[in-house]
C-alpha cells in the first residue's frame, strides 16, 4: 500500500475565515482513510480543494508523486478523484443516468447514449452489491438511494479515490453498515476512500487511519487500531467532552397535547401515506423525542401542528382546540412556540436586521405596537435584553442576521421563540450544524423550560441529543409509529432497528429473529 | 433620387396672394420651427412636415429648426422656449398638441402658430376652432375624395380597402372621405375602411392588408406612417393596385402603386410663411381644399403607360374636375 | 373545398407571422435552461431588425444581413451576461433595460445609417422558397413548404433544438446549470462559461426572429417595429412548457389571434379595431393562466450563482 | 437604546452615503459613455451637455420643468419598489398609470356639483382605484393561476392602452367628436399650481406625501412589515402565519394604485384631460428610478430627480444642440447598466468589508 495522494500545506483562505491552516494530509492507495473534526474544522474545505471545486491559497496536491493543479472539478475527475457531498448534488427532475451522466466527457460522440449508460451503471451497481434504477426520476428515489446514486455516479465518471462527506448522517444505522459493506468492497478492489464524519464510533469501525482537524489545522494522523475512542474525541475537540447528566426536579405534569390518528396522505392519495395514524400525548414539564432518519415524516408532522400544512385527518387536542383545525396564526397564537429545522430558510429572516428577526412571530399583536404601525423601539429594547440574555454575539441589534454565526444565528431564533413563553415548544434539529458550546447552550435552554413546565415536542435526527434530553422517545418510520421507549429502557441498537423499519413489539418478541435479519443485511 | 420627392408646386392660387418679387424683406432671416410628435424618418406624417421646412430652408435660407419625439407633455415647454424668443412661425405638427398650442399662442402674441390639423370641413368644424389671432389651425382636406375617386376607377372586382393606422384626426379625416370619393367614379364598387391599430407594426400592416387581397379586395391604400409601407408591400406581392400615401412612394412598390397622394404640407406651410411675411396672416381655419392643390398626385412613373388607356384617362379626367371644382366642392 | 383552401391560408399566415416568435422563443428557451431569465428580446430583436437592414443594405445579400443581425444580437446577449452573470445584476432590470438600449439605439442609428428620406432604402430581402412536389399537396402545401426560407430555419431548429437539450451531453449540461449550478459546478461543467455561450448563442437566435421582421416579410425597418413580440415569446416559452415543441405550438396560437383579428376586420362585423388590437394579449394570458400553473421552469431560473 | 439608534443610524448612513456616491459615479461615467456617443453620431457633446444641465436645472422654469417629469417618476418608482419589496415584479406601470389617469378624468369630468375640496381628493382617489384595480388583475391571476406577473402585467399593458384609445375615441370623446380627447376635468378637480411661472403643479406635494407614505407602510407598518417578509422570505412568512396570497393582492393593488396615481396626477396637473398618449414611458422609467434607489423612500425621490432631469435635460438638448433625443434614453440605459455593475461591485465589496469585520471580532474574542 503506496501513498496515492498526498496534501502539502494547503492553505485556504476564505474573507475573513482560515478554513484551512498549513494542512499536510497523505492517503496511502486502498485505505480507508477518516477525516475527524468539530463543525467547521474545515474538512469539507479541504475536500472540495481536492476535488478541484475550490483552489487552495497556497499548498501544493501530489498525486501518484506527480504535482497536479485542479482547475475545476473535471481536472480532479480526470485524475480519478470523485467526491460524494455533504449535500446531495443530484437533480431531482432527471434519471438516475442523466445525473450520471453530466458533465461526461467520455467518448467523441455528443450524443447522449442512455441506454448504454444505463447498462454500464447497472453492471457497477451489480459488482459493489448495490441496487439500482437507471431510469428512476431521482426525486422519486429515497434518501439512502440517493447516496448509492451519488456513490454509483462518483464510480462511473472513473473516480479512483471517493471521499464520503458525513454519508451516514441521514442514514440508519443498518443502512449505514450496509454503507460500509460497499465500503469494504471498494477498498477491496484498490478503491481508496475518504471518509468524514463526526462520529467516532463510526469512524473506528470503518477506516483503517484517521486524520483530526481541529480549526483548521492538523491535530495529527493515526493508525486506527492506536486510538481508542476517547482518545479521538479528546482529539478532536482539544478537551474531554461531558454532558452533565439530565436532572429533572418537577414530575411530569396534566396532558398538554393530545394527537389521535393523524394522518396525511400524498397529493396523489394512491401514493401511500407521509404520516400515518400517529396518536401520543405530551404533558406539560416534558420533552417528547421524535428521533427517526430524516425524511421519515417529521419534518410532515411539525407541519400539521404548527399549521403550516393541513393534514388529512385526525386531530391534536391543545387547551380544548383541535390544533389541525387552526391557521398557523391562530396555533402560535395561542401559547405554541416552533423553533423549525432550518434556520436560514424559515426560521429567520436572513438579510433583516436582527431587531427585525425578533419581531417575527409576534409583530401583530399590541406589545410591538398599538393599531397599524409598529413600535420600532419597544421591540429594539426587547431584542437588546434578548441578545444579552441569550449571549448573542453581534455588534448590534442592527447588524443583519445573515452576518451573524450559525450558533448566533440559531440563538436569535431560540432566544425569540423561549421568550414567547410559550406553553407548547415544538423544536425541530435545535442544534443542527452547530459546535459542542452552543448544543450545550440550547439543550440547557430546552430543559430550563421544560423544568418551567413546558410541553416540548423535540425533532431530532441525532441519536445521543434524542437520548439525553427526552422523557420519551416516538421513533418515525415512513410517518408511522415504530414505538414509543424511555431513554433509560431502551438501547442504541433497538433505536436504530426501529429507525430501520421495525416496530418496538416486533423487536422484543423475536429478539433472536434480529440478529438474523441484520445478518442478512450484513 | 429628385423625382421622389413630393411635389412641392404652390398651390395654384395661395391664400396670401402672390409674393410680390420686387419685396426687399430678407426672408432668410425669418425664423421657423417645426415640432414634431415623431422622428422624421417616420415616411409619414411628421416626415413631411420636415420636408416642409426642409423646402423653406432650401428656398429662402432659412435656417432648418426641427424637433422630434416631442410627448404631449412636454410639448407646451418646446412652444415656450422658441416663442420667447420670438420666433416668427411655429409649427405644432398634430391635432393631440391642440390644447398646448391653444394655450401658448394666449401666451405669446407675438408668435405666429400653425397646428397642422386634420380635420374635416361641415357644420361642427368651426365649434373645434377657438379665435386666437396668431393661431391657425392649417391642413389639407378632403384627401380621401381624391384617393376615393381614383380607387374607384382602379378596382376591377369592384372591391376597394383604405386602411388607417389609428382614429386620429389627422388619419380619420381621410378615412372618412374615401367612400365619398369612390362614389365620384364607381356606383358599385364595396368600399371598406378601418384601422389597423397601429402605426409601426409593418409586418402586421402587411399580413392585415394580404387578408383583405385574399378576400378579393384589388385596390389597396393606407395612412398608418411606416406600417403602411406593409399595406404596399402586400399590394405588389399579390399584384393588386395601390396608392402611395404622403410621400412618392413609388419606389416602395413599383409594381403595385400607381400613384401616390399627398398632403402637399411643403406647398402649404410654403404659402402660409409667404402671408406672415407679407403680413397677410390669416388665423383660425386654414384650410387648403382640393381646389387649392392642398393635396396633389404625383408622378406616374411609366404607369399611364401600363395602364389600360381608359383607366388613365378616367383618372386624369377626375383629378382635374376635383381640382376645377366641378364635382362639388371639395 | 373552398373552406379547406381558406383555412390552408390562415395556416399559411399563421405559420408565417409565428416564425419570428418562434425564433425569439427558442432563443430565450436556450437562455432560460442556462437558468437566467431575460425579459430584453424585445429590445434584442429591434436591434437586430435594422442590422439585418443595414447588412443586406452595404453586403447586398440579405443572408449577410441576417448574419450582421445575429451579431448585433450576440453582442446585446454578451452585454446581458456580462452584468447578470459575472457582476448577478437582477436580470429583470437588466432586460428591461436591454428593451430601452434597443429601442433607442435602433431609431438612432437607423437615421445615421440611412439618413432621412422620404422612401425607404430598399435593400436584398427573403424570397419564398417552394419546395417543388411538397408544396403542391392540397391545403396544407402551400403552408408548408411554400414560405421563406428564414421560416423553414425557425421551424427546424424546433427538432433540432430539441434534440440538443434531450439528446446530447452538451445539452444536458446546459439543463442541469438551468437546474442547479451547483451541481452542475461539482460535476465539471463551467456554469459561467455555459451561461455566457447559452445567452450569447441564444441572443443570436432571437435575433434571427429580429432580423426576419425587417427582412422577411419586408425589406426596410421602422421604429419599433417588433411591437410587443418580444414579451409573447417569453410568454411562448412557460406557455410551451420549456420545451421546444411547446413554444412552436404556443407561437403559432398566440399569432392565431392576429390572424382571428385579420379575419374579422376582413368580414367587417364592426368590432371596434382596439379590440381587435388587444386579441393576441388577451389570448396570451388566457392561455397562460390556464396552463402557467402546470409549467415547470427550470429550478434556478433567474436565480444569480455565485461560485464557491 | 440611544446609543443604538445611533449607530443604527450611523451604519445605514454610512451604507447610504456610500451608495448615493457610488450610483452617482456610475452616473457620471454613463453620461460621458453618453457623451461618446453623441459625439460619434456627429453632434457636439459639450453644448449637449450644458444643454442637458442647463435644460434640468438652469433657472427656475427649468427646474420646475424637472419637477413636472420627476412627479409621475416618483408613483411608478415606489410602484415598482413596493411590489420587489413584496417580491413581486411589476412590469404594467404604464397600463396602470393610464388606467389610472383614465378613471381619474372620468370622475373629473362627469362628476359634478361638488367643491374642490372634496372633488380633487375623490378624483384623486379614483386614480388611485383605476390604476389598482388594474394591478389587482396580474394579482389575482398569480394567486389564483399561478400566472407568472412578469408576463401578464406587459400584456395588461398594450391591453390597458388599446382600451385607452378606444374610450378616447368613443364613448368619452369630447363632443362633437372630431380630436381623439376627452372634455377637460372640471376645474375642481384640476391640480392648482405650485410655483408661478412654471408648470410645476400640486401633483409634486402628493407625490411627496406618498413617499412618507411609502416609507410609513413599509417600515412603520405591520402589514409592510409582512410585505418585506413575504418578499425576502417566503418560507419565513408561512412560518410565522402570514397569509402570502393576500399580501400579494395587497401588494399589486397598491402598487397599480400607485402607478394610477402617476397618471391622474399627469392629468390633473399637466394634461387637464385625458388623450391616448399621456405617458412619454414613465411606467418603464419605474424601474431605473426604483433600482437607482434601491427601493428605499429618499432613493426614489432622488432616481426620479435624475430621471427627471434627463427628460426636462434631453428636452433642452434637442433645442439646443440638435441631439435626437432618442439618444437620451440610450443614456438611460446606460445609466441603469452602469448602476447595476456598480451596486453589484459595492455588493461585492461590502462582503468583503463585513467578513474581515467578523474576524477581527472573533480574534478579539
Ligand atoms: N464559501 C465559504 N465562504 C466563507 N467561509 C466559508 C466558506 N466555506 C466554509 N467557510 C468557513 O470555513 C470554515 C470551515 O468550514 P468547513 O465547511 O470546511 O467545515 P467542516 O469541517 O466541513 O464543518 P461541518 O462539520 O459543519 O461540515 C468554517 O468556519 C466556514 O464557515
Ligand atoms: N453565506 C454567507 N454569507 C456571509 N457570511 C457568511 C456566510 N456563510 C458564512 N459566513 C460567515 O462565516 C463565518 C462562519 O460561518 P459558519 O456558519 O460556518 O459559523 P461557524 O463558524 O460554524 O459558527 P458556529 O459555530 O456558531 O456555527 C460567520 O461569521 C459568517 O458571518
Ligand atoms: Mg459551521
Ligand atoms: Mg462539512
Amino acid at each position: 500500500m503506496g501513498v496515492i495522494l498526498e496534501m502539502e500545506n494547503i492553505c485556504k483562505q476564505f474573507p475573513g475565515v482560515l478554513a484551512n491552516d498549513c494542512i499536510c494530509f497523505s492517503v496511502k492507495e486502498g485505505e480507508v482513510h477518516a477525516l475527524l473534526g468539530e463543525n467547521g474544522a474545515g474538512k469539507s474545505t479541504l475536500m472540495n480543494i481536492l476535488c478541484g471545486l475550490y483552489k487552495p491559497t497556497s499548498g501544493e496536491i501530489r498525486l501518484e508523486g506527480e504535482t497536479v493543479r485542479f482547475n475545476s472539478a473535471r481536472d480532479a475527475m480526470e485524475r480519478g478523484i470523485g467526491m460524494v457531498h455533504q449535500h446531495f448534488m443530484l437533480i431531482p427532475t432527471m434519471t438516475v443516468t442523466e445525473n450520471c451522466l453530466i458533465g461526461d466527457k467520455e467518448g467523441s460522440s455528443i450524443k447522449l447514449d442512455r441506454k448504454e449508460a444505463g447498462r454500464r451503471l447497472k453492471e457497477l451497481a451489480e459488482r459493489y452489491g448495490m441496487e439500482i434504477d437507471p431510469d428512476a426520476i431521482v426525486g422519486t428515489l429515497s434518501v439512502g438511494e440517493m447516496q448509492r446514486v451519488e456513490i454509483i455516479k462518483a464510480l462511473f465518471r472513473g473516480a479512483k479515490i471517493l471521499i464520503l462527506d458525513e454519508p451516514t448522517a441521514v442514514l440508519t444505522p443498518q443502512e449505514a453498515r450496509a454503507l460500509f459493506k460497499m465500503i469494504r468492497a471498494l477498498t477491496d478492489n484498490q478503491f481508496t476512500v475518504i471518509f468524514i464524519s463526526h462520529k467516532l464510533d463510526e469512524v473506528k469501525e470503518i477506516s483503517d487511519r484517521v486524520t483530526v482537524l481541529r480549526l483548521g489545522t492538523v491535530v495529527g494522523t493515526y493508525d486506527i487500531d492506536q486510538c481508542s475512542v476517547e482518545e479521538l474525541a479528546r482529539l478532536m475537540v482539544g478537551r474531554d467532552i461531558h454532558f452533565d447528566a439530565v436532572t429533572r426536579q418537577q414530575p411530569v405534569g396534566d396532558t398538554l397535547l393530545e394527537v389521535n390518528n393523524l394522518s396525511l396522505h400524498r397529493e396523489k392519495s394512491n401514493e401511500g401515506k407521509l404520516l400515518e395514524d400517529l396518536t401520543f400525548e405530551v404533558h406539560k414539564g416534558e420533552i417528547l423525542g421524535i428521533a427517526g432518519v430524516d425524511g421519515n415524516g417529521q419534518a410532515e408532522l411539525v407541519e400539521c401542528l404548527t399549521g403550516i400544512r393541513s393534514a388529512s385527518s385526525g386531530e391534536a387536542l391543545y387547551q380544548g382546540k383541535d390544533l389541525l383545525k387552526l391557521s398557523t396564526r391562530d396555533i402560535m397564537s395561542n401559547d405554541v412556540s416552533h423553533i423549525p429545522q432550518d434556520r436560514q430558510k424559515t426560521g429567520l429572516v436572513m438579510p433583516m436586521t436582527l431587531v427585525e428577526n425578533f419581531a417575527l412571530q409576534d409583530y401583530y399583536k399590541k406589545d410591538f405596537g398599538k393599531g397599524a404601525l409598529m413600535n420600532w423601539i419597544g421591540v429594539e429594547e426587547r431584542s437588546a435584553k434578548l441578545i444579552q440574555d441569550f449571549s448573542v454575539k453581534t455588534p448590534s441589534p442592527y447588524e443583519l442576521a445573515q452576518n451573524l454565526s450559525g450558533g448566533n444565528q440559531q440563538k436569535v431564533v431560540v432566544a425569540r421563540e423561549i421568550s414567547r413563553q410559550p406553553k407548547l415548544l415544538i423544536a425541530m434539529h435545535p442544534t443542527r450544524g452547530l459546535d459542542v458550546g452552543a448544543v450545550e447552550y440550547i439543550h440547557n435552554q430546552l430543559i430550563d423550560q421544560r423544568d418551567k413546565g413546558v410541553g416540548i415536542v423535540l425533532v431530532s435526527t441525532e441519536m445521543e441529543e434524542i437520548m439525553r434530553l427526552s422523557d420519551r422517545i416516538i421513533v418515525l418510520y415512513e410517518g408511522r409509529a415504530m414505538g414509543c421507549v424511555r431513554p433509560s429502557e431502551t438501547t442504541v441498537e433497538e433505536m436504530g432497528l426501529m429507525m430501520g423499519g421495525r416496530t418496538l413489539d416486533d423487536i422484543r418478541k423475536g429478539s433472536i429473529k434480529e440478529t438474523s435479519v441484520e445478518e442478512k443485511m450484513m | 433620387a429628385k423625382e421622389d420627392k413630393p411635389d412641392v408646386s404652390k398651390p395654384e392660387e395661395t391664400k396670401a396672394g402672390e409674393v410680390d418679387g420686387g419685396d426687399k424683406k430678407d426672408l432668410s432671416k425669418m425664423k421657423v420651427v417645426a415640432l414634431l410628435s415623431g422622428v422624421i424618418t417616420d415616411n409619414g406624417w411628421n416626415q413631411i412636415c420636415y420636408e416642409s421646412v426642409k423646402n423653406l430652408s432650401d428656398k429662402y435660407g432659412i435656417k432648418l429648426e426641427y424637433n422630434e419625439n416631442i410627448a404631449v407633455s412636454d410639448m407646451a415647454e418646446y412652444i415656450r422656449t422658441y416663442a420667447e424668443e420670438k420666433y416668427d412661425m411655429i409649427i405644432v405638427h398634430g391635432s393631440q398638441f391642440k390644447a398646448s398650442a391653444e394655450e401658448m399662442a394666449r401666451a405669446y402674441p407675438d408668435s405666429h402658430f400653425c397646428l397642422s390639423y386634420g380635420f374635416r370641413v361641415d357644420a361642427s368644424t368651426a365649434d373645434q376652432v377657438q379665435d386666437i389671432p396668431n393661431l391657425a389651425y392649417v391642413g389639407p382636406v378632403n384627401m380621401g375624395v381624391l384617393i376615393g375617386a381614383i380607387m374607384g376607377i382602379l378596382t376591377e372586382n369592384n372591391k376597394v380597402v383604405f386602411l388607417g393606422g389609428q382614429d386620429i384626426p389627422a388619419i380619420t379625416d381621410i378615412v372618412s372621405g374615401i367612400e365619398e370619393g369612390v362614389r365620384l367614379t364607381n356606383k358599385e364598387a364595396e368600399v371598406k375602411t378601418d384601422y389597423l391599430g397601429t402605426l409601426t407594426d409593418a409586418d402586421l400592416a402587411k399580413e392585415r392588408a394580404l387578408a383583405f387581397i385574399n378576400d378579393g379586395f384589388d385596390v389597396i391604400s393606407a395612412s398608418a406612417n411606416t406600417a403602411q409601407l406593409g399595406c404596399l408591400h402586400a399590394a405588389e406581392e399579390k399584384g393588386v393596385y395601390a396608392l402611395g400615401f404622403n410621400g412618392d412612394q413609388y419606389g416602395v412598390a413599383p409594381d403595385a402603386i400607381v400613384l401616390s397622394v399627398m398632403r402637399n404640407y411643403p406647398a402649404i406651410y410654403e404659402d402660409v410663411f409667404l402671408s406672415i411675411a407679407e403680413g397677410k396672416w390669416k388665423s383660425g381655419m386654414v384650410v387648403y381644399t382640393l381646389k387649392d392643390k392642398g393635396t396633389v398626385v404625383s408622378d406616374w412613373h411609366g404607369w399611364d403607360k401600363k395602364l389600360p388607356k381608359e383607366k388613365v384617362d378616367a383618372i386624369n379626367d377626375v383629378i382635374q374636375k376635383l381640382y376645377n371644382g366641378d364635382l362639388g366642392d371639395y | 373545398m373552398d373552406l379547406l383552401q381558406t383555412i390552408g391560408g390562415y395556416l399559411f399566415t399563421d405559420i408565417r407571422m409565428a416564425a419570428p416568435v418562434l425564433l425569439a422563443g427558442l432563443g430565450l428557451l436556450l437562455m432560460n435552461w442556462s437558468g437566467l431569465l431575460n425579459i430584453g428580446a424585445e429590445g434584442i430583436m429591434l436591434i437586430a431588425a435594422l442590422s439585418a437592414v443595414a447588412g443586406s443594405h452595404y453586403f447586398g445579400s440579405v443572408w449577410l444581413g441576417l448574419l450582421l443581425a445575429m451579431l448585433a444580437g450576440a453582442i446585446f446577449g454578451l452585454l446581458f451576461a456580462v452584468l447578470t452573470v459575472t457582476l448577478r445584476a437582477n436580470q429583470t432590470v437588466v432586460g428591461a433595460a436591454l428593451n430601452i438600449l434597443g429601442l433607442s439605439l435602433s431609431t438612432t442609428l437607423n437615421r445615421v445609417l440611412f439618413g432621412i428620406e422620404t422612401t425607404v432604402t430598399k435593400v436584398d430581402a427573403f424570397k419564398v422558397l417552394e419546395i417543388p412536389l411538397l408544396s403542391k399537396i392540397p391545403v396544407i402545401g402551400r403552408a408548408f413548404f411554400a414560405q421563406m426560407p428564414i421560416v423553414y430555419i425557425a421551424f427546424l431548429l424546433v427538432p433540432v433544438i430539441h434534440y440538443f437539450l434531450f439528446k446530447t451531453k452538451p445539452g444536458l449540461n446546459l439543463r442541469s446549470v438551468g437546474e442547479n449550478p451547483r451541481v452542475a459546478d461539482t460535476l465539471g461543467i463551467n456554469v459561467y462559461r455555459t451561461q455566457y455561450l447559452a445567452t450569447i448563442v441564444g441572443s443570436t437566435i432571437v435575433a434571427a426572429g429580429g432580423a426576419f421582421l425587417s427582412t422577411g416579410l419586408l425589406d426596410f425597418f421602422a421604429e419599433d417595429m417588433v411591437a410587443g413580440r418580444g414579451y409573447i415569446a417569453l410568454a411562448a416559452v412557460i406557455f410551451g412548457k420549456y420545451k421546444p415543441a411547446g413554444i412552436m405550438v404556443a407561437a403559432m396560437i398566440f399569432m392565431a389571434g392576429n390572424v382571428v383579428s385579420n379575419v374579422l376586420q376582413v368580414a367587417g362585423i364592426g368590432i371596434p379595431y382596439t379590440f381587435l388590437t388587444m386579441i393576441p394579449y388577451i389570448l396570451t394570458i388566457i392561455a397562460l393562466t390556464i396552463f402557467a400553473s402546470r409549467a415547470v421552469a427550470p429550478a434556478s431560473l433567474g436565480k444569480p450563482y455565485k461560485r464557491g | 437604546m440611544k446609543v443604538l439608534l445611533s449607530t443604527k443610524m450611523k451604519t445605514q448612513g454610512k451604507a447610504g452615503v456610500k451608495q448615493v456616491i457610488v450610483s452617482f459615479g456610475a452616473t457620471v461615467f454613463a453620461l460621458a459613455l453618453g457623451m461618446l456617443l453623441i459625439y460619434a453620431i456627429g453632434f457636439d457633446p459639450f453644448s449637449a451637455a450644458v444643454a442637458m444641465v442647463d435644460g434640468a436645472f438652469g433657472g427656475k422654469n427649468a427646474f420646475g420643468e424637472t419637477l413636472v417629469k420627476m412627479t409621475p417618476l416618483i408613483f411608478t418608482g415606489m410602484s415598482y419598489a413596493l411590489a420587489s419589496r413584496c417580491g413581486l415584479t411589476n412590469l404594467g406601470m404604464e397600463g396602470q398609470l393610464y388606467m389610472g389617469a383614465l378613471a381619474g378624468t372620468a370622475t373629473g369630468i362627469y362628476v359634478s356639483g361638488l367643491p374642490a375640496a372634496l372633488h380633487l381628493p375623490l378624483t384623486i382617489l379614483a386614480g388611485f382605484l383605476g390604476g389598482a384595480l388594474w394591478g389587482l388583475i396580474a394579482g389575482a391571476l398569480k394567486v389564483r393561476f399561478g400566472a407568472s406577473e412578469i408576463i401578464t402585467t406587459v400584456m395588461l399593458n398594450t391591453i390597458a392602452i388599446s382600451f385607452i384609445d378606444y374610450m378616447v375615441n368613443g364613448p368619452m370623446i369630447e363632443p362633437p367628436g372630431i380630436n381623439c380627447q376627452t372634455q377637460p376635468v372640471r376645474s375642481t378637480a384640476q391640480l392648482p399650481n405650485l410655483i408661478s411661472g412654471t408648470r410645476a403643479h400640486w401633483g409634486f406635494v402628493i407625490a411627496i406625501v406618498f413617499v412618507v407614505l411609502f416609507w410609513l407602510f413599509l417600515w412603520r407598518s405591520k402589514r409592510g412589515y409582512e410585505v418585506r417578509v413575504a418578499g425576502l422570505n417566503l418560507s419565513a412568512a408561512r412560518y410565522s402565519g402570514i397569509h402570502t396570497d393576500k399580501n400579494i393582492l395587497l401588494v399589486m393593488f397598491l402598487a397599480g394604485g400607485l402607478a394610477g396615481l402617476a397618471g391622474c396626477n399627469e392629468i390633473l396637473g399637466i394634461q387637464i384631460r385625458m388623450i391616448p398618449e399621456i405617458s412619454p414611458g414613465y411606467g418603464f422609467d419605474g424601474i431605473a428610478v426604483s433600482l437607482i434607489g434601491n427601493n428605499t423612500p429618499v432613493g426614489i425621490v432622488i432616481g426620479a430627480l435624475l430621471f427627471g432631469a434627463f427628460r426636462a435635460g434631453g428636452n433642452r438638448m434637442q433645442i439646443r444642440a440638435k441631439v435626437p433625443n432618442a439618444i437620451v434614453s440610450v443614456v438611460q440605459a446606460l445609466v441603469i447598466f452602469a448602476v447595476v455593475a456598480s451596486q453589484m461591485l459595492l455588493d461585492k465589496w461590502n462582503e468583503y468589508q463585513m467578513k474581515k469585520i467578523n474576524r477581527q471580532e472573533s480574534e478579539v474574542a
